[in-house]
């Protein structure tokens, strides 16, 4: 028994992740104190605010940031923020896309107004050169991002006639999957002198700007000093972190449906270490009675 | 951070109690100027214009700073600033073309080369005096007055950046110990080596291959010949190749890298040379794969269940797909023997293979295996490196109690700061 | 000429790198040698692409056992380089072929992680002495105090995921950190033989 | 209701990465002809990948783009040192292309021997340095804080013991041997704990696959089959 087919482990770890995803049992979230922070400081934006999305990951990471990406942007819609996107990384605009298709569904699924592009909402692609372009960003959006991923000009674009510069943001949320990423946000815009955030507990926020992120499960712990020095006022790790969001935002999403997989395949996993021991030491006993 | 090339502009930010301040003071300053193109008043000068050479470099770069104009504000005059430089103070001045935003002080005049490599900016030369001015430009064109530099200001190129002498100390003592005990080896001093599990396994893992008549695969990792795992991997893969051919059974070493591939067979066929048996190499067994990590890992895994190799050695640089490799070893039943120096991999090679060389063990095995006394010389060279860094770190921590109530006590801590 | 030049390349090359940490003085030749270096390696995927090819035809010429599957592999391998030099690598037939057939392939292999960690879980986590019992519960404490579940409190206000938190923040990071210095002197030792030409297996002896 | 449209490619796409998707985790079961054709397919197109990708990323803008358009023909000298590669093909003058290995190897020690020395080194003692005792200014003058004095005296011990275990030199008895086993705890419970702490990232993964299949492909196809999704136009 202590060889256990390998076979049966991967198919209760399957089944352990595909029957919670085909037949949710909903075990209950508690959202920890960096996504509760993350979510409390977006509340803070008043309406009508200008916020940037960096969308800095491929899809190699698409489980654990995408449902971030989906929740935030439904988070910022619903506040009636106005959102510019861009990618520090090469396919992090059409991760954009994929996400914005994602919220239109779910807005009109909700018979909610859609956002409108142009107005409500903007993509201006990739550009490389990651601390680089932040820093460009600081005094002048058109000349690091002269066109959006149409080809418009952004001077035909009426949100951007708001946003020139870094300034005139409330916010900016680096969706982060290595580098560049949040470690270049967090170091380069103040370097670049971006406005400086909010104290704690300040909450008229104007001519301030926060800088929250989301990073994956495995990155995430370096992360937490940024948030102790409040250079950082919020942060969601991996698909535990993007589920929390979702609780808050009462929006049900992959994430949240990933958690319930999460928790039985931990569980699994953590059953059948506790049966090889048994087994073990069952085995053990025998010997040793063998023995004697 | 990104590279200097180019200059990077820098910001301050405004207190904006010194808004009602700057607009006394433009509006002061308009009516001091007299010309007005179209009807545009021009904007206030930037001021105190200061320049010394960009530190730490190899010259060719001058650091340029100033004081904003007093119109530099939102929805002030200021669009941008102009530099322009000379060799003489009297001039002529040339306009620089670099494009420097609104709100910045300082500016790194490094040159500038456009996309196709073409100069647009040349770069100020080492050890000749240049001369700058600083204007701001105001929407229309409109120029502000001109502000000369305080004094000439020179490019330098430096020879030692005094912020790493403590890697310099630790790179030249080390090394010292290192060579010093290579020395004594050499000498014929005798030494002693702790045995490592790991490695006296090896004779046992190809011996029973050898019996059963199966390869023994091995891996030097996923990464280059530049990374020095990858190194350590090929050299013990040389041993391994020897013990291999002295037993008669065969090796397979599929390779992420077409570098590693070219000198990992090179390395085989020399031991198989070594061991007297030439004929005996297989140049096809050491084989390119692929450069994508998970393409790689599907491959070793397809020989893994074909091939069905009797023992297995992953000795590299590895990623996430150390544990894919390990557990389709483990369900062939091979013996498995993992080494890297790659903290978040460790704890799957120690779950999932037999023996594990962790860390700095990778490094000593092609010493260890080697039993030349050179080699073994340099592991007690380490050794003494452990020793004063455990020393460092006690002592460091004792004077660290103090350094909390007086802040002006020597600091060990501080010796290590990485510049 | 055949053993001590190439011994002397490894020595000037390495040196220059090292120089140029302490002295900003080097950095243009050590720039130049980056790039230098990068450009050596790609001419090295040739051969590791010949290899690949000549393997392949080989083992269809002569009918070698799977010899049917080297089909695929030349063609996904002919087909995707000629994609990239027809269309380039930004758009067409070279993004679908790896938003459909690349990408899932990879995520694919890589989430296979999800299946191994139960499995080497169930084989290595077992208290056969007290060094296993250690990596067991260290294990299994982490496992559980990341998903929901370890958020509930017991023992009073003891969390799993903050006890978590503190594992990972103390002995995880002590053990990571010795085995990071001690990593470091290795290299150290290593780089150095090589450098002065005391280790040179990967040169091959004659 | 308004009825949505998939391109053909994108619709066929799905369909390709789905079977592929299968086709991989079938040799979990066991090796078997599909994922034979999967894994050489996957070498294959991989392989081609970076011939395209080092085209493009690396031989253009790094060697084409500064020798030709720049003119900077010192860049000759990696040609030179990348043909000695190539001499590997050759029997007799294999020797030859020591060169290029030795200019590889050479950039890649020194280059290690910095990197590691600062980053692995001298940062990790920086950063293990924390004062024995902590002390915090409290109401009646300073105060010892005995819990981060226990915590930093875990990791301080932690560190020096696990280091103690690589000692090579020294028979690891006696003192020395307790220090080392000490050391392997160490070792031990961060293996336990870095294993721990990846599962869920790598359950992720596994969840993100399954979505893919679960919604992309069968909700998809159902949607097709059932008239609810057009197939669109080609593109």
């Amino acid at each position: 028994m202590s060889s256990l087919d390998r076979r049966i482990i991967f198919l209760v770890v399957a089944l352990a992740v595909i029957i919670p995803l085909l037949l949710p049992i909903g075990l209950p979230i508690k959202p920890t104190a960096p996504v509760k922070a993350f979510y409390d400081s977006i509340e803070l934006i008043s309406e009508g605010s200008y916020v940037l999305i960096s969308f800095d990951y491929d899809p190699s990471t698409m489980p654990e940031l995408q449902p971030m990406a989906i929740s935030l942007l439904y988070h910022c819609f619903s506040k009636n923020l106005k959102v510019v996107m861009i990618a520090l990384w090469p396919q992090g605009a059409q991760m954009a896309d994929l996400a914005m298709e994602t919220v239109n569904q779910q807005l009109q699924a909700e018979g909610k107004p859609l956002p409108e592009y142009g107005k409500d909402y903007v993509n201006l692609g990739y550009k490389s050169g990651g601390g680089l372009v932040i820093i460009g960003l600081a005094t002048n959006f058109g000349a690091i991002f002269p066109l959006d991923t149409n080809g418009t000009r952004i001077s035909e674009l009426p949100l951007m006639d708001k946003v020139k510069s870094a300034h005139d943001l409330q916010a900016v949320f680096s969706l982060s999957a290595g580098d560049p990423g949040i470690p270049a946000w967090v170091m380069v815009s103040r370097m670049a002198g971006y406005p400086t955030p909010p104290q704690p507990g300040e909450t008229d926020i104007t001519g301030k700007m926060l800088l929250l992120g989301g990073a994956t499960a495995v990155s995430a712990p370096q992360f937490y000093p940024y948030l102790n020095t409040n250079q950082m006022q919020g942060l969601l790790g991996g698909m535990r972190g993007a589920a929390d969001y979702e609780t808050l935002l009462a929006l049900p999403g992959t994430a949240s449906e990933g958690m319930d997989p999460q928790s039985i395949a931990h569980l699994v996993i953590v059953v059948f270490i506790i049966m090889a021991n048994i087994f073990f030491f069952l085995e053990k006993r025998q010997e040793e009675r063998k023995a004697t | 951070m990104p590279k200097r090339k180019g200059g990077i502009p820098t910001l301050t930010s405004k207190a904006p109690t010194a808004g009602l301040l700057s607009v006394m003071v433009a509006l002061f300053v308009f009516s001091l100027v007299p010309t007005v193109t179209w009807g545009r008043p021009s904007p206030g000068p930037p001021t105190n214009l200061q320049g010394e050479d960009f530190p730490l470099d190899d010259g060719g770069s001058i650091q340029l700073t100033w004081a904003l104009s007093p119109d530099d504000r939102e929805g002030g005059l200021v669009e941008k600033y102009i530099l322009l430089r000379s060799t003489k103070e009297e001039g002529p001045y040339t306009e620089l073309p670099y494009s420097i935003p609104l709100g910045s002080d300082s500016y790194v005049d490094s040159g500038e080369v456009d996309e196709n490599g073409v100069t647009i900016v040349e770069e100020p030369r080492n050890s000749i005096k240049y001369y700058y001015k600083i204007i701001a430009l105001g929407k229309g064109g409109v120029r502000s007055e001109e502000c000369l530099i305080d004094g000439p200001a020179v490019a330098t190129r430096q020879w030692f950046n005094p912020g790493r002498v403590n890697m310099l100390v630790a790179s030249i003592v080390l090394s010292l110990f290192i060579l010093f005990f290579i020395w004594q080896a050499s000498l014929g001093k005798e030494l002693y080596i702790r045995p490592l599990a790991g490695l006296e396994a090896v004779q046992e893992a190809i011996g029973r291959a050898t019996e059963m008549g199966k390869p023994v695969l091995f891996i030097p990792g996923i990464m280059d010949m530049d990374d020095i795992q990858t190194i350590a991997g090929v050299t013990i893969l040389g041993r391994v190749a020897r013990m291999v051919a002295e037993y008669d059974a065969d090796i397979l070493v599929p390779c992420s890298r077409s570098l590693v591939m070219t000198i990992a067979s090179e390395v085989v066929r020399e031991a198989y040379l070594d061991a007297g048996r030439p004929d005996a190499f297989k140049p096809d067994n050491i084989r390119y794969l692929t450069d994508d990590q998970f393409g790689y890992v599907a491959g070793v895994d397809g020989i893994m269940l074909r091939e069905r190799p009797a023992a297995n050695f992953y000795l590299g640089t590895f990623y996430a797909e150390s544990l894919i490799l390990a557990e389709t070893g483990s369900s062939v039943g091979a013996i498995q023997i993992a080494g890297t120096a790659m903290p978040s991999q460790l704890p799957f090679f120690v779950a999932a293979c037999d023996y594990t060389l962790i860390g700095e063990e990778l490094f000593a095995a092609s010493a260890y295996l080697s039993k030349e006394p050179k080699q073994l010389g340099s592991l007690v060279g380490q050794d003494w490196g452990k020793l004063i860094f455990l020393l460092f770190i006690i002592i460091g921590s004792i004077i660290a109690i103090f350094n909390q109530l007086n802040p002006d006590l020597i600091s060990i801590k501080s010796w290590f700061e990485i510049q | 000429m055949k053993k001590q030049f190439p011994l002397a390349i490894v020595f000037i090359a390495g040196m220059i790198f090292i120089v140029q940490f302490f002295s900003p003085a080097f950095t243009p030749i050590q720039e130049r040698f980056t790039h230098w270096y990068i450009v050596v390696a790609v001419f090295a995927f040739v051969l590791g692409l010949a290899n690949l090819t000549r393997l392949n035809l080989q083992k269809i010429h002569r009918q070698q056992e799977g010899w049917i599957y080297s089909i695929p592999l030349l063609i996904g391998l002919v087909g995707m380089a000629l994609c990239s030099f027809i269309f380039g690598i930004e758009e067409g037939p070279f993004v679908w072929l790896f938003n459909n057939m690349m990408l899932p392939m990879s995520a694919t292999m890589f989430s296979l992680l999800a299946f191994f960690v139960a499995s080497a879980s169930y084989r290595a986590f077992r208290a056969r002495h007290k060094e296993a019992v250690m990596l067991l519960v260290a294990a299994v404490i982490v496992m559980l105090g990341q998903v929901p579940i370890g958020s509930a409190g017991f023992m009073g206000h003891l969390r799993l995921s903050d006890i978590t938190q503190w594992i990972m923040a103390y002995p995880n990071m002590a053990g990571q950190r010795a085995i990071m210095i001690g990593a470091a002197l290795g290299v150290v030792a290593i780089s150095l033989r090589i450098l002065l030409g005391i280790e040179r297996a990967y040169l091959g002896e004659d | 209701m308004e009825i949505a449209n998939i391109p053909f490619w994108d619709f066929f796409g799905v369909w390709v990465a789905a079977l592929l998707t299968l086709f991989i985790f079938s040799f979990l079961y066991k090796d078997n002809p599909f994922y034979k054709f999967a894994e050489h397919l996957f070498v294959g197109i991989s392989a081609g990948y970076f011939v395209g990708y080092y085209y493009y990323n690396v031989l253009l803008p790094n060697f084409w783009e500064p020798f030709y358009y720049q003119g900077r023909y010192e860049y000759l000298i990696a040609v030179i040192l990348g043909i000695t590669i190539l001499f590997r093909l050759s029997r007799k003058q294999a020797w030859v292309s020591r060169f290029g290995f030795a200019f590889v190897i050479g950039c890649g020690a020194g280059i290690n021997f910095i990197s590691y020395l600062q980053s692995n080194a001298l940062a990790q003692i920086y950063g293990t340095i924390t004062p024995l005792v902590t002390l915090v200014s409290g109401e009646g003058g300073i105060l010892v804080d005995w819990k981060n004095t226990v915590f930093n005296l875990v990791a301080i011990i932690g560190v020096c013991s696990a280091l103690t275990y690589f000692y090579f030199s020294k028979p690891h008895k006696g003192f020395l041997g307790g220090v080392a086993r000490l050391g392997i705890w160490f070792l031990m419970i961060s293996f336990g704990a870095s294993f721990g702490y990846t599962v869920m990232a790598r359950i992720s993964l596994l969840i993100g696959r399954m979505q893919f299949l679960i919604f992309d492909w069968i909700e998809t196809t159902m949607n097709v089959i059932n008239g609810n999704i057009a197939i669109g136009p080609i593109f």
